[in-house]
């Protein structure tokens, strides 16, 4: 299994920037959101080799479940449609290509300075580990994410619900 | 009484409240703000009844801790100085309200009086504080109602002129407060700093040089864009054309001589070092004020800019007497802060007067007034002799004491009393200059049919001036009570900069 | 978790519990029930929550160190619970007039009070991150929340996007500190970190990222462009609110990751923070010189502010001082702020979006008593004596100075005589130009006026009598003491 | 009598206030008398002080209060009674009654008839705080107080534009002399340490500072006197001062006020002998005044001009008296001079008054017969003046002439004896003119008439004076005055002043006398001849004078000089400096604020709405800060 | 295991700068919307790895939970994000039906 490691690697990691990529650079708004979804999924393999196998799980349930799938509503309620750039600041991509090149090349290169070899994963899985601290250590975080959510969810309803009269 | 100072804040304060009360009755509003001014007044001469003449230090002092976790106290006090500056500054604001009840406000009459009296505590405040933060807070407590004042009540450039006169002064004081931060920490080690002047002045000596050098800067600019000194005083002319003739007496009776008093309580004794630094170029400015003012007023067109660039001049000599450093000049100074309160004060509100009759104040739409006012013509031409410094009148007393201290201005190396003492007499020509020909222009001459039968002064109006020219003539041939007062108080300064600078420089 | 933790995160319980019984009452009651009820229901759980707090000054954890209940976290969580009620109180007639769902509203505001004592009271990165979001979300919800109205969905859509994706940067800055440190909490951070020091690169980048995070949330020049756009175009009273809670929560939160956390790479930061407070303060107020809508000029002076309190911030050296000057200052901000903002609510219900200038010639005729409350606010933005405003700026100036920025505080200076005067600008129009007679004379709702009346006087108060509150903010400081 | 002498100038002062006060609602023509009353009530304390005097009490410092003290600085208001200021006095105040009295009548017709009473005994007061002050500041103080009340007086008809520029000019030009005084007046105190003349010239005696020192002081009071006493180069506002009603100009701008200037010379006579060669200034400026003003006054037609250059011209002499070494010559000129030119402005007066204020002598003529009294009288003051024998005027000028030529100063001898004939010939044209020869105004001629008795008095009274009073002077250089006044120079001991006690020399006084009344008999001669019997006939010596005569005739440009040159390049200067007050120095602040704003318009334009641009922002200013942090880590910025 | 941490790390900086340049160049919202997921993502690779390297510094788990707590805590932060986020981007569409941010500059200035 451990060979195969790098080739797993190389094949996620290909998938995540590959599908990234085209996010950024495809036109069109439904292959934009599958291929989201496959750099969701190359990540939760990502994740497997890492051996967090119940992120990967929650990985492929809410991404490339549940958020996709939001986001493709998002997409079928409204009308796409690309227009040339009306006024001419608004075409930034040399400045956005500059800027973010030299950004993150020296901070890819600087990540690379983590060079500590990563052990063979103990087996055993991390559901329980991960699941007793969330309820014990990180109650309060915890409660304050169900906060969170309940919070998200009046505000999308107050924002699309219709309005009463 | 120990609390004599604290009263006189609380006065106008406690006089606002009925002023809110009877907000919508225009007779009680004036009623009620012109006895708290006069009572006012009244604890102001209490005051200066009580002030032992001859002793150097703060009298009456209070304090209390105010803002202890800072090292901040409620601290008053006077000396000789304040304790003329403060019966000044209620006198004149009694005069102010008084004239305005008789009709030259004619709008939002309870706004004006509860800013006016606001400004009241701001300007007594001023000459009470002996806590450098306290200090600041009356200082700029002057600026807000002062802001309205002219804003509101102004004529039609009333916003342009206001907003320059805030921004100048408070482009000013906001360095100042700088400075004053820094004289904080510069105080003592933490837990041990303090704003309050008399532990300051003990401590003066650990400001070092170069400190002194710029914080005595940052104070500098405060009061000089106060006073005004040119060349920072170009927002004087248009603030004064445009303030309702209350705000025009307040403004230059009281106001500029905070910058005058900040030099002389604060800069001077604190910095003795920077202002030895700095010596040469506040003189240089202090003479170029007088000169320049007198200069540019001479060809002024408008009655109030005259008058206005005119305390140019006139404060040129306070900052001169200042800054010559000796008893003469000092004295002189703070003579001369007295005299043109009242003076230029009487002089905005004659002024003022002619104002509201003729509605002219176009030098050229005037002329020959003294054929119908006699009563007005009397009592002008007695403060325009004044302002020029005739002797006899009060004028005179601190402008020959100034030129008397900078003659014998002595410095080591650049040029001394014999060069800037001739030069800054030269100015007592201009004056005559400017304000004989304005009188000239103004009074003399054939009288135009439209004003002919344009009444003289009002009854109130002549209660308001009376005491102004009284005061004018006593401290011009009695000026040695004053002195007496005055005196000792500056002397204890100067010592105490004297000695503060030798401990630095060691 | 044992009782001893649920009664240390009593107040945020309590607000929740506020939010979700406002939410129920409105299903329950009926419509003028809610209109009167709902803003009394909700000031009432916060004040409840203002006392459920712990009065010591001793500091404890709770929830196995996830909560740190100490001065620092109780000064926030009453600042924003007071925050908190004053937007409500200056709320109900616009909601009712622009249609905008008030339990909703109500309950959103209370949602974010709840994130902002999160931030207040965490001690370790993600339940900052949590409370940071918890914080944020809802306020897109209210800048957004005028449904039918094309500004506040483009404040809403551009605060969201810009919000999230700086929330990103953040994330993946907490990242890299996670994969530096190996640990979440503050001090195991900070432990790991002072033996480094700069010279990591990643710890560079970590610094990097989480700078310009926590800089995008308070609104520093130049990541602040979201802020008039967000502020002009919500409306009026979430703007009260949004241009003062999460600010207040943003420092909190800068000043438990950069002093708490980073305090090892201080120099480095304090440097960099310098610079961006007089680049912010400048650009803010050189910016709301030139506008003439007095709510999006409101939204520039609180990008000055932001540069004034982080001088505070660049200013650790000068030790508790310094810190308890950014309390302080933010505790001022927020009231006097809000105040200002909300003044414009009596306009706004005139039918005006932030009121130009010229709409407000008059003013002072036509609401006396808004009229005397916004033009203590804005002298006391200006930082002019008597007020809070002026106190708070010299307990700036004093740890700035003492930390040897003496250019800062220069600047700072002069930056206060520029917004003098747009600020006074405002009280010229509301008091010198007078408007026809025939102009009527505005709607007074008692609340909003009751409101604003009570923070013009605690403005003046707290000008005049400021120790307490001062005493208040260095014991709240403590806990940050680097020198 | 002495210890009471404030009560000389306290009643003028009273009548000042009383008149002030109640004299336009109340008192009315009351003032007239009133003031009338405290003069006389001053004058006769003036004679008692002056008999105390005269018996002995030779210096007094009678002080009243502390006026300054600050430091080392102190200043009493204190009267010095001495024989300088008694006779100061007893000039001043009988004077100044005499014109009183006059100004009754004169000012009969005039609705200002109370504030005239008002001003004039206030002008008293101030003069005589003047003359009895013991010290330079006090001295100054009634310097500047008659300065101000000639201003209000030159001022009086201040309806007309005329009179109320020339009170103007007069103070302005009189402030520029009152700059010198002040300086000098301090330089004094920083040299001395007192400002009291006792103090002061008792340290000249004793120690005497450097020459140069004293030759600054001694400049810049007689700047100070030039002023107030009208010599070049700051004469110019005297003839203008005519303006003014003529008791005024005959009280202060011909005997007392304008006097000043020597009186404080002569005061100051031991500082100037020891100050080098100031006193050849004072001298040269007298002299060069003298005939100046004499050559104006030759073809000045306003009856009053005449006067009244030839008051600065006698000024003149009174000057080079004091530039010879001659103060008890001057103070003797000052005295007879106060006497005769003051009865020939009120015989002036007098005339216009009774021809309808007219002033121009062409309308007038042959007012002889109409007006005999004044005629008689003029004619007394005008043969003092022009120093015939025995006149007032000739013992005093003779005096003078006669120190010059003795104390070695022949040019200005010359000077002074060919000015006196050119002063023959403009008081016998003057007269001539006025009174002589056929009335060349029919109308004016028929209604004129003699003035009331209240005016004819006074002239009789100082034609008396002007008759007697130089035999105090006599015999020369031994009279009353010369012991009288002996003591004021005594202290001053320095060979450039002669005190002149050494007896009469007959012979030389007669050789001396005689050249100098055959001049002026000459002058008297060619003004008969030119003016009665047209030989030559006047139009056609100006003619032929041509382009000499313009030059008199406007003043020698002088007040051209001033009043457009002077006045416009200042004027201009002013304005230049107005436009850099409003351009330059507020035009900056507002530069600024302009800029400010276009500041601020351009990074509004940065906040272009759109998403992207704030996000490339946001990740722009990371970029920056990345490198600002890699800068400190690698160490090529500094923190 | 033979990729080192650095590689994860590494994929995860090019995803999150990928993500970045996408918030910067495109102009749909949905788009945007996406971007920031990738980076929330790109944030929670790096944070699972380093909790992988924590997780092997420590004893006992071979994940330290601190990093995968946290990641939990993003995906709902995330899910909370993108539920307002699309209610926020419909409630635009409502009144102007756009999508194209750069279609919303009525404020600047």
């Amino acid at each position: 299994m451990d060979f195969l490691e790098p080739v797993f690697f190389a094949l996620f990691a290909l998938g995540i920037i590959g599908a990234g990529l085209c996010v950024v650079v495809l036109r069109r708004i439904t292959a934009q959101a599958l291929l989201m979804a496959l750099t969701f999924a190359c990540m939760a393999g990502m994740f497997l080799l890492l051996g967090a196998e119940t992120i990967a799980l929650f990985q492929v349930l809410i991404y490339v479940g549940a958020i996709t799938i939001l986001i493709l509503f998002g997409v079928m309620f409204t009308k796409q449609e690309e227009r040339a750039y009306g006024l001419f600041f608004q075409e930034q991509t040399r400045w956005a290509a500059a800027f973010v090149l030299l950004i993150g090349l020296p901070v890819a290169y600087l990540a690379l300075s983590f060079a500590d070899p990563l052990t063979p994963s103990a087996k055993g899985g991390d559901l329980i580990p991960l699941a007793a601290s969330l309820f014990t250590d990180y109650a309060f975080p915890f409660e304050v994410a169900s906060v969170l959510l309940l919070a998200a969810l009046v505000g999308a309803i107050v924002l699309v619900k219709r309005d009463e009269q | 009484m120990d609390t004599l100072l604290t009263l006189l804040i609380v006065i106008p304060i406690a006089g606002i409240v009925p002023l809110i009360v009877f907000f919508r009755d225009q007779r009680a509003v004036k009623q009620v703000a012109v006895v708290t001014t006069f009572i006012e007044l009244l604890v102001s001469l209490v005051m200066l009844a009580q002030f032992h003449v001859g002793e150097a230090g703060f009298q009456m002092t209070e304090s209390h801790a105010w803002l202890p976790s800072f090292g901040i106290r409620y601290e008053l006090g006077v000396d000789g100085i304040s304790v003329l500056l403060i019966p000044m500054t209620t006198l004149l604001t009694f005069i102010s309200v008084l004239y305005s009840t008789g009709g030259a406000i004619k709008q939002r009459i309870g706004e004006f009086m509860i800013v006016f009296l606001l400004l009241e505590v701001g300007m007594v405040g001023v000459f009470m504080a002996l806590d450098l933060f306290l200090f600041y807070v009356f200082f700029e407590l002057m600026l807000v109602p002062m802001y309205l004042i002219i804003g509101i009540w102004g004529g039609p450039r009333r916003v342009y002129a206001t907003l320059k006169f805030v921004l100048f002064t408070l482009a000013g004081s906001l360095l100042m407060l700088v400075g004053i931060i820094a004289v904080y920490l510069q105080s003592g080690p933490p837990g041990n700093r303090t704003l309050s002047l008399p532990d300051l002045l003990d401590r003066s000596g650990r400001f070092p040089p170069e400190f002194q050098f710029w914080v005595f800067l940052a104070f500098a600019l405060a009061f000089a864009i106060k006073m005004p000194m040119v060349p920072f005083h170009t927002w004087l002319p248009d603030a004064h054309v445009e303030a309702p003739t209350a705000g025009s007496i307040v403004l230059a009776g009281v106001l500029l001589k905070a910058g005058g008093y900040g030099f002389l309580r604060f800069a001077v004794p604190l910095f003795p070092v920077g202002t030895q630094a700095w010596l040469p170029i506040l003189i240089l400015l202090s003479v170029v004020a007088i000169l320049y003012g007198a200069i540019v007023s001479v060809v002024q067109k408008d009655l109030k800019k005259l008058v206005a660039y005119s305390s140019v001049a006139h404060m040129g000599f306070v900052t001169l007497g200042i800054f010559v450093l000796n008893q003469q000049g000092g004295v002189g100074a703070v003579l001369q802060m007295l005299n043109h309160g009242f003076v230029t004060g009487a002089l905005f509100l004659f002024v003022g007067i002619q104002y509201e009759k003729t509605h002219r104040r176009q030098i050229a739409d005037l002329g020959g007034l003294a054929n119908t006012w006699p009563l007005f013509t009397a009592f002008f031409g007695v403060f325009t002799l004044a302002s020029l410094g005739l002797p006899g009148l009060s004028g005179f007393v601190g402008e020959f004491l100034v030129l008397l201290g900078t003659f014998k201005f002595n410095p080591p190396g650049g040029p001394g009393g014999l060069f800037w003492g001739p030069l800054a007499a030269i100015g007592v020509i201009l004056a005559a200059v400017y304000l004989l020909w304005m009188f000239q222009r103004v009074m003399y001459g054939t009288l135009r049919e439209a004003y002919r039968a344009l009444p003289d002064l009002s009854p109130i109006e002549v209660v308001c001036a009376v005491p102004l020219l009284l005061l004018t003539v006593l401290l011009g041939v009695f000026p040695q009570p004053a002195i007496a007062i005055i005196e000792p108080s500056v002397q204890r300064i100067l010592a105490i900069a004297a000695g503060a600078s030798q401990v630095v420089l060691k | 978790m044992t009782i001893a933790d649920v009664v240390a995160v009593l107040p945020e319980v309590a607000v929740t519990t506020t939010a979700l019984l406002v939410l129920l009452a409105d299903a329950v009651v009926g419509r003028r029930a809610a209109r009167t009820w709902l803003p009394v229901l909700t000031i009432l759980g916060l004040v409840v929550a203002i006392f459920a707090g712990p009065r010591t000054v001793a500091s404890h954890t709770a929830f196995g160190g996830f909560v740190v209940i100490d001065t620092f976290a109780t000064f926030f969580r009453i600042l924003f619970c007071i925050l908190a009620i004053f937007a409500t109180v200056v709320a109900p007639e616009y909601l009712e007039r622009r249609a905008i769902p008030a339990a909703e509203f109500y309950a959103t505001v209370l949602f974010s009070t709840v994130g902002a004592m999160t931030i207040a009271l965490s001690s370790d990165l993600i339940t900052v991150f949590v409370g940071l979001e918890l914080m944020t979300i809802p306020i897109y919800v209210l800048a957004a929340m005028a449904r039918r109205d094309r500004y506040s969905n483009e404040a809403g859509l551009k605060y969201f996007l810009l919000g999230a994706f700086s929330s990103a940067m953040l994330l993946y800055g907490f990242a890299w500190l996670y994969g530096l440190s190996g640990t979440t909490t503050f001090a195991g951070i900070a432990k790991a970190i002072s033996a480094g020091g700069l010279t990591n690169g990643p710890t560079l980048v970590a610094l990097a990222l989480v700078t310009v995070g926590l800089a995008f949330k308070a609104a520093v020049v130049p990541f602040h462009q979201w802020t008039p756009d967000a502020y002009d175009g919500a409306p009026t009273p979430a703007t009260a609110f949004m241009s003062v809670a999460p600010k207040a929560a943003a420092f909190a939160a800068i000043l438990r990751i950069m002093l708490g956390t980073l305090g090892p790479l201080a120099l480095d930061w304090s440097a960099v923070f310098a610079v961006l407070a007089a680049i912010t303060m400048t650009g803010g107020n050189v910016v709301a010189l030139v506008q003439g809508n007095v709510k999006r000029m409101l939204a520039y002076s609180s990008i000055a502010h932001t540069g004034y309190i982080l001088a505070g911030v660049a200013a650790y050296q000068a030790g508790t001082s310094a810190s308890a000057a950014v309390l302080f200052y933010v505790f001022a901000y927020g009231v006097m702020n809000l105040g200002a903002f909300a003044c414009l609510i009596y306009l706004d219900l005139e039918g005006t979006r932030g009121a130009t200038l010229d709409e407000l010639n008059g003013f002072a005729r036509r609401q006396p008593i808004g009229a005397v409350a916004f033009a203590v606010f804005l002298i006391s933005l200006t930082g002019i004596p008597p007020t809070i405003g002026f106190v708070a700026k010299v307990f700036i100036l004093q740890p700035v100075l003492d930390a040897g920025l003496v250019w800062l505080a220069v600047v700072i200076a002069l930056n206060a005589v520029l917004a003098a005067f747009y600020y006074l600008r405002v009280v010229v129009h509301m008091y010198m130009y007078d408007v026809d007679a025939n102009a009527p004379r505005l709607l007074h709702p008692n609340l909003l006026s009751a409101g604003l009346g009570i923070a013009g006087i605690a403005v003046v108060f707290l000008g005049i009598v400021p120790d307490f509150l001062y005493r208040w903010a260095l014991q709240a400081a403590a806990p940050f003491v680097l020198r | 009598m002495i210890q009471n002498v404030w009560l000389i100038p306290a009643f003028p002062l009273a009548a000042f206030l009383v008149n002030a006060l109640f004299g336009r609602r109340w008192l009315g023509r009351w003032t007239g008398p009133l003031a009338s009353a405290a003069i006389a009530a001053s004058a006769l304390m003036s004679i008692a002080v002056f008999l105390e005097v005269r018996a002995g009490a030779e210096r007094t410092i009678v002080p009243l209060y502390t006026f300054i003290s600050v430091g080392d600085f102190h200043v009493d208001v204190a009267a010095q009674v001495d024989p300088l200021s008694s006779a100061m006095l007893l000039v001043v105040t009988i004077v100044s009654l005499l014109v009183h009295v006059y100004s009754i009548g004169y000012m009969a017709h005039d609705h200002g008839f109370w504030r005239f009473f008002t001003w004039l005994p206030l002008f008293v007061f101030a003069m005589l705080i003047l003359v009895l002050g013991d010290n330079y500041l006090v001295m100054f103080v009634g310097w500047e107080g008659v300065g101000v009340c000639s201003y209000l007086l030159i001022g009086f008809w201040f309806e007309r534009p005329e009179p109320a520029g020339a009170a103007k000019k007069a103070f302005v030009m009189n402030r520029i002399g009152d700059w010198g005084f002040m300086i000098g007046m301090i330089t004094t105190f920083l040299v001395f340490g007192s400002m009291n003349f006792v103090d002061v010239f008792e340290r000249v005696a004793k120690d005497p500072p450097a020459q140069g020192v004293l030759a600054l002081i001694g400049l810049a009071f007689f700047l100070g006197a030039t002023g107030k006493s009208a010599q070049l180069p700051l004469y110019s506002w005297l003839p203008d001062a005519m303006e003014g009603p003529t008791p005024v100009s005959a009280l202060i701008h011909a005997a007392t006020m304008v006097t000043a200037g020597v009186y404080l010379v002569a005061r100051s006579t031991p500082l100037f002998a020891a100050a080098g060669p100031v006193l050849a200034v004072v001298g040269a400026v007298g002299a060069l005044t003298a005939i100046f003003a004499a050559t104006i006054a030759l073809v000045q037609f306003d009856i009053k001009r005449v006067m009244a250059y030839s008051t600065v011209s006698q000024l003149g002499y009174m000057f080079l008296a004091l530039g010879v070494g001659a103060p008890i010559a001057a103070m003797f000129h000052l005295i007879t001079h106060a006497f005769f030119k003051a009865l020939l402005f009120l015989g002036s007066g007098s005339v216009i008054h009774g021809v309808g204020n007219v002033q121009d002598m062409r309308q007038m003529g042959g007012l002889r017969s109409k007006m005999p009294l004044t005629y008689w009288t003029m004619v007394i003051a005008g043969g003092a003046l022009a120093a015939l024998p025995p006149l007032a005027g000739f013992w005093s000028k003779d005096e003078i002439l006669g120190s010059a030529f003795k104390n070695g100063y022949p040019i200005l001898w010359v000077v002074g004896v060919f000015t006196g004939g050119l002063t023959a010939f403009y008081v016998t044209r003057a007269i001539w003119l006025t009174f002589h020869g056929q009335p060349r105004d029919r109308h004016l001629f028929e209604h004129a008439h003699e003035s009331p008795r209240v005016m004819t008095v006074p002239l009789l009274a100082l034609a008396a004076g002007s008759v007697l009073v130089g035999f105090i002077g006599f015999p020369p250089d031994n009279g009353l005055i010369h012991a009288f006044l002996g003591p004021v120079v005594e202290s001053a001991k320095d060979d450039q002043i002669r005190p002149i006690l050494a007896g009469t020399n007959w012979a030389e006084f007669l050789l001396l006398a005689a050249i100098s009344t055959a001049v002026g008999i000459g002058g008297i001669l060619i003004g008969l001849s030119m003016y009665s019997r047209g030989r030559p006939e006047p139009a056609a010596v100006s003619r032929a004078a041509g382009p000499y005569y313009d030059v008199l005739v406007n003043k020698y440009y002088v007040d051209e000089l001033y009043d457009r040159r002077l006045v416009d390049v200042g004027k201009a200067f002013a304005g230049a400096a107005w436009a850099f007050d409003i351009h330059i120095i507020d035009g900056l602040v507002n530069r600024l604020g302009w800029a400010i704003k276009l500041g601020g318009g351009g990074l509004r334009r940065a906040q272009t709405g759109v998403v992207g641009n704030y996000a490339l922002s946001i990740v722009a200013g990371l970029l920056v800060i990345m490198v600002v942090y890699g800068g400190y880590a690698t160490g090529w910025l500094h923190r | 295991m033979t990729v080192p941490l650095g590689a994860f790390i590494a994929v995860s900086a090019a995803l999150f700068f990928i993500g970045t340049a996408g918030v910067l160049v495109r102009r749909n919202a949905v788009v945007i919307l996406m971007c920031v997921e990738l980076m929330l993502n790109a944030s929670n690779l790096a944070l699972v790895a380093f909790s992988r390297r924590a997780g092997q510094l420590g004893a006992g788990n071979p994940l330290d939970q601190r990093g995968s707590v946290f990641v939990v805590f993003v995906f709902v932060i995330a899910a909370a994000e993108v539920a307002v986020g699309l209610a926020i981007i419909l409630a635009s569409y409502r009144n102007r039906p756009t999508v194209n941010v750069d279609d919303l500059h009525e404020m600047k200035g």
